[in-house]
């Protein structure tokens, strides 16, 4: 397996998006810190941004790459090796660099301007959100052999995470005014992976605090190890069950 | 076996026994079902029903049987950013403990070339790559796909040159071809295969005398339409 | 077949997350984290804490049953309609009796949080018992609405 | 005319000398492990009006002093009276009393009696002075009493895993007038300062911090100043109610910080004055409820979850000269009906601009974010904070108002935050041009 990483790897790293990604992040991280002025006040800008970006170019990317990786997964399927190896070679390799970009982009600089527990949430939450949606885009990639398809239902996937979810949840909060919703906007948070990630690292910023008795209540939930246990499962379930599920299409469909 | 691709059936109960030591090319409109049949061959296409046998035991959902096959695409293309050494590398590494056969790398004189970039390099050095990839680990069977189709005459006959040699070591060779002189030149047998059905399976020789026909295009031909000539 | 079942589980799971937020019945009052809803004070008195649940489950803490009486009496609406009132018995701090149930003695020698001196109690021969000990007189929840409606005071 | 005032200064020097040599008014009892002596009970039972009991320091195991004189009680080289758990240290049932220099320890929990370290009951002219109090239920406690000194104390108790049942409050103040309360350090009760019905008084000074409700809590006391008092780290902050004509100026807030927390709650408090506080870091800066013809002016409002949370029952108030900086939230408020001025605040979330060159932006600013009413009304809906949904109604709704109040606006923000000492002259221009007119007190 960490053969074919290496080989997916070699194609990925010389690539000139994945530079640029890294430049971009680097130079908004550098930036907002030095803007900011306070530590925290960065990190608060850093993850709104984060939270938009790396998802949007982590799931076109790996979109536009397993397209254009097609015919080299024929190449190697004609090979003596297993099919899921294959798919998570490419998805590994595709991760993994990505994730390494955004080590390098915001990772050191977090590191260096504002090295605290809240950074390493956000660079932890920053990774995993890479690894959630390039798992949602190899699922996008799956299910359609049309290229403009499925970088269009990866575009999509974005828009609903990033926007039109959080929208949902409005507008249910507000209709269901009436009901005791903390249990459920918990569980409404937990259904996205933006908002978890989000949400994550916002109770580790002092700003949680402020949010009142339901803030409170949250932060307690997720400020005990346990609640950051059971968040990080929830995300990794977040990664496993689309790429499991794209998997198995894979595995079973023509090339 | 059969196959369909949404409404398409394009493989409608194909059944045959291909034995090594032979060339057997595999002949048929556009869209008759060639490649997929290759492609099924190889696992890369799963049949809807039937199954696929290699020395006794299915192939479906297996992998490990393909180290005996090599295959060289239609259009083989590959991640733009490797280097040639690092595709020949890369698949070796795959097939660890594999013999070696590298007289196509040779005849080709890709090492020449093993620093340039996949993406820079022209149609037709890439079906070079995808050939000497094909032979490199001396496979039982070889499946080719329309193997001279962007190689020029030179490279073509070094190719073909191979194939033959391939064969009297005992290996089974299927080429998918429209070029009836290639085929005539290389082929044991001709399958030939219409609308996902089988036509026929002959040996050239065969093909002749049933039609009377000392060119294997007009003998084809006349097979297609029927049994009667143009 | 893994991933389905991994998401039927899921669903479950959530469903099972929803249907907790959505069942009607008290919740225990916590006491120094939420304001009491009609006065605004931090309801930290577990001797004290009274608790409103709405027809859907919703509930609203108070810091006194003053506050529970003025807010039933400000938004008829909601309390007409509310599942539970709640208030705490005095003689077992955090635990919760249904209003309607409790006695209530009106005694300057037990202030309460809102300066209504009114003081809940499950168990008739113990407010009783209170009453001779503390003076004041007892009352029903009719009667502490009525006296927290008029602003009556011992003094 | 000169003559006369030299007189007056002689008489007053004179009266300021009987009040504080000890030789001039009565006898000096004195008590200490050799004096005559030793129990400061026994002292002070002894002593005649106008008497000094002198305490030298050491350890007195002593509960349940009474004073009946008006005597002073004096502790000389910090004298420690420890109760010992057995009930309140000192009772004062006498008018003029002066009780300095002690440290008092030790007074256990009483759910009905309200035991205290110092008790005044229906006295007059009473101070309370330079004293330590180290655990005890009540430590300075009040009532029906007036013209009252309490001034330099130090009130320590310990509410670490206590329930606010057994605390009770550091200085604690019931139906008295005419009290001052000042350079007092509270901490560790159930509320630092509590006035109930304690009319025109000063609270000044006093530091109140890590109590387990409230630092300063006051209702029906109307008249009175609150200045320079800094209040830290309270369990909810600081809340004021049911009150007319209060003047706050000069105070901290800060680092109320939890569930139910905030810097300052007011409830029905109308016809005052807050000028020149500080809030900051607070969950909510100001809470207000039906607080009505209040004046807010050069206030800091620094990094707080809610700057301001304005219920619609507050009307006829006024923001003026303020600095909102770094709030989660500037305003948040839970209807439509707005009736309160903002004018020539400054506000770090404005983005208008000023073409004019005035130091006044040309667009109005609404503090109220569509998102904030949002939260008020479904309190879960935190969970969305900084989410870009969130950011993109907010900016909608700024574009075109639809839910957010109309009024609750500020026509006149300041560009530049507001250096509330040095900026006079500007504060002078700006009075001329505003639109509401000032209310001077």
């Amino acid at each position: 397996m960490n053969k074919l990483i290496k080989y997916v790897l070699y194609d990925i790293v010389r690539n000139k998006i994945i530079v640029a990604y890294t430049l971009f992040l680097l130079l908004l991280s550098i930036g907002l810190f030095q803007l900011g002025g306070s530590a925290d006040k960065g990190l608060l800008s850093l993850l709104n941004l984060v939270l938009l970006t790396v998802p949007l170019i982590s799931i076109v990317f790996a979109t536009t790459h397993f397209y254009n990786s097609y015919e080299f997964m024929e190449l190697l399927v004609s090979q003596p090796i297993r099919r899921s190896r294959i798919f998570m070679s490419e998805y590994l390799g595709v991760a993994l660099s990505l994730s390494a970009a955004f080590l390098v982009g915001v990772g050191a600089p977090v590191l260096f301007f504002a090295p605290s527990t809240t950074g390493l949430f956000l660079v932890v939450t920053g990774v995993l959100i890479t690894f959630v949606f390039v798992a949602l885009a190899f699922l996008a990639s799956v299910i359609t052999r049309d290229k403009a398809k499925g970088i269009g239902i990866a575009l999509l996937l974005w828009f609903y995470f990033a926007l039109i979810y959080d929208g949902l949840v409005l507008l249910i909060l507000y209709a269901f005014s009436d009901y005791p919703l903390e249990q459920t906007t918990l569980a409404l948070t937990a259904l996205n992976p933006v908002d978890l990630g989000r949400v994550m690292v916002l109770l580790h910023l002092d700003v949680s605090a402020m949010m009142g008795y339901t803030g409170a209540l949250y932060k307690s939930i997720f400020g005990s190890l346990w609640g950051i246990g059971i968040a990080l499962a929830v995300m990794l379930l977040w990664v496993i069950v689309p790429l499991l599920s794209s998997k198995r299409i894979f595995q079973k469909r023509d090339l | 076996m059969s196959k369909t691709y949404g409404k398409l059936q394009v493989l409608r109960g194909v059944s045959v026994e291909l034995t090594k030591g032979k060339v057997i090319s595999i002949i048929g409109p556009n869209g008759a079902g060639k490649t997929t049949m290759s492609k099924c061959i190889l696992g890369m296409v799963l049949p809807d029903s039937g199954d696929i046998k290699f020395k006794g035991e299915s192939v479906l959902n297996r992998h490990a049987y393909r180290s005996q096959i090599g295959y060289m695409p239609q259009i083989g293309r590959y991640p733009e950013n490797m280097k040639i050494r690092q595709v020949i590398e890369m698949v070796r590494d795959i097939r660890k403990n594999a013999p070696i056969d590298d007289e196509l790398i040779g005849l080709y004189r890709l090492e020449e070339m093993y620093d340039k970039r996949m993406g820079a390099l022209s149609g037709g050095t890439k079906q070079k790559v995808s050939a000497a990839l094909a032979f490199l680990f001396d496979p039982q069977v070889l499946i080719l796909d329309e193997p001279t189709a962007g190689l020029d005459p030179f490279a073509a006959e070094i190719l073909k040159g191979k194939i033959l040699k391939e064969k009297k070591k005992g290996k089974l060779v299927l080429i998918t071809s429209h070029v009836m002189s290639e085929v005539e030149e290389v082929a044991d047998e001709v399958l030939c295969l219409v609308d996902g059905a089988i036509m026929f399976y002959e040996t050239i020789a065969d093909i002749k005398n049933q039609t009377q026909e000392t060119r294997l295009s007009r003998a084809v031909a006349k097979m297609m339409n029927g049994g009667t000539a143009l | 077949m893994l991933h389905k079942n991994t998401l039927y589980t899921l669903s479950l799971l959530f469903l099972l997350i929803g249907a907790a937020g959505c069942s009607v019945e008290p919740k225990p009052v916590p006491y120094g984290e939420a304001n009491c809803t009609h006065c605004q004070m931090t309801v930290s008195d577990n001797r004290y804490g009274a608790e409103l649940v709405n027809d859907k489950g919703k509930p609203f803490y108070f810091d006194a049953a003053e506050c529970l009486a003025s807010y039933v009496l400000e938004h008829p609406e909601i309390s007409d309609k509310a599942a539970y009132l709640l208030v705490t018995d005095f003689t077992q701090p955090s635990t919760l009796i249904e209003a309607d149930k409790a006695h209530f003695l009106q005694s300057t020698e037990l202030p309460s949080p809102m300066g209504m001196f009114l003081t809940a109690v499950a168990d008739e021969a113990r407010a009783k018992e209170m009453q001779e000990k503390y003076g004041g007189r007892l009352l029903t929840w009719e009667g502490a609405k009525q006296a927290v409606r008029n602003n009556e005071k011992p003094e | 005319m000169r003559n006369l005032s030299k007189y007056f200064v002689c008489l007053l020097g004179a009266f300021v000398l009987l009040l504080t040599s000890p030789v001039a008014f009565g006898d000096t009892l004195k008590v200490c492990a050799s004096c005559p002596y030793t129990s400061v009970k026994q002292a002070v039972s002894l002593a005649k009006a106008g008497d000094v009991v002198l305490v030298d320091g050491g350890v007195y195991q002593e509960a349940g002093i009474e004073i009946t004189q008006p005597i002073r009680l004096i502790g000389q080289n910090n004298p420690v009276i420890d109760g010992n758990n057995s009930g309140q240290i000192i009772t004062v049932s006498s008018d003029n009393v002066t009780v300095q220099g002690f440290t008092l320890q030790n007074v256990a929990t009483s759910y009905t009696r309200d035991d205290a370290a110092i008790r005044v009951r229906q006295q007059n002219n009473i101070r309370i002075l330079s004293n330590t109090i180290l655990k005890t239920y009540y430590g300075i406690y009040l009532q029906y009493s007036e013209g009252i000194v309490i001034k330099d104390n130090v009130v320590k108790g310990e509410n670490v895993g206590k329930t606010e049942s057994s605390l009770g409050n550091a200085i604690h103040i019931y139906k008295t007038d005419d009290v001052q309360i000042i350079g007092n350090e509270v901490q560790g009760h159930r509320d630092g300062i509590y006035l109930e019905t304690v009319k025109n008084s000063t609270v000044e000074r006093n530091v109140s911090h890590q109590n387990s409700r409230y630092g300063l809590h006051f209702m029906f006391s109307d008249g009175n100043a609150y200045t320079h008092n800094t209040f830290r780290r309270n369990g909810a902050g600081v809340a004021v109610m049911y009150t007319t004509n209060v003047r706050m100026e000069h105070n901290t807030f800060e680092d109320n910080w939890g569930a139910a927390s905030y810097g300052l709650l007011l409830k029905e408090i109308n016809n005052s004055v807050i000028y020149n506080n500080v809030f900051r870091r607070n969950t909510t800066g100001i809470h207000m409820e039906s607080s009505s013809r209040l004046d807010f002016r050069h206030n800091d409002f620094e990094r707080n979850g809610w700057a301001i949370k304005l219920m619609t029952t507050c009307i006829d108030d006024t923001f003026r000269l303020n600095n909102f900086t770094g709030n989660s939230f500037d305003i948040s408020t839970n209807g439509n009906a707005q009736h309160n001025y903002f004018e020539h605040n400054y506000w770090d979330k404005y983005t208008g601009y000023d073409l004019d060159k005035d130091g006044i932006g040309d667009v109005p600013y609404r503090p109220v974010s569509l998102y904030a009413m949002l939260v008020e009304r479904v309190p879960p809906s935190v969970m969305l904070m900084r989410s870009f949904m969130v950011d993109l109604l907010d900016n909608m709704e700024r574009v075109l108002p639809s839910i957010i109040p109309q009024n609750l606006m500020d026509e006149r923000p300041l560009m530049k935050k507001i250096d509330h000492d040095n900026n006079r002259e500007f504060v002078q221009n700006l009075r001329q041009t505003a639109s509401a007119p000032w209310r001077e007190r």
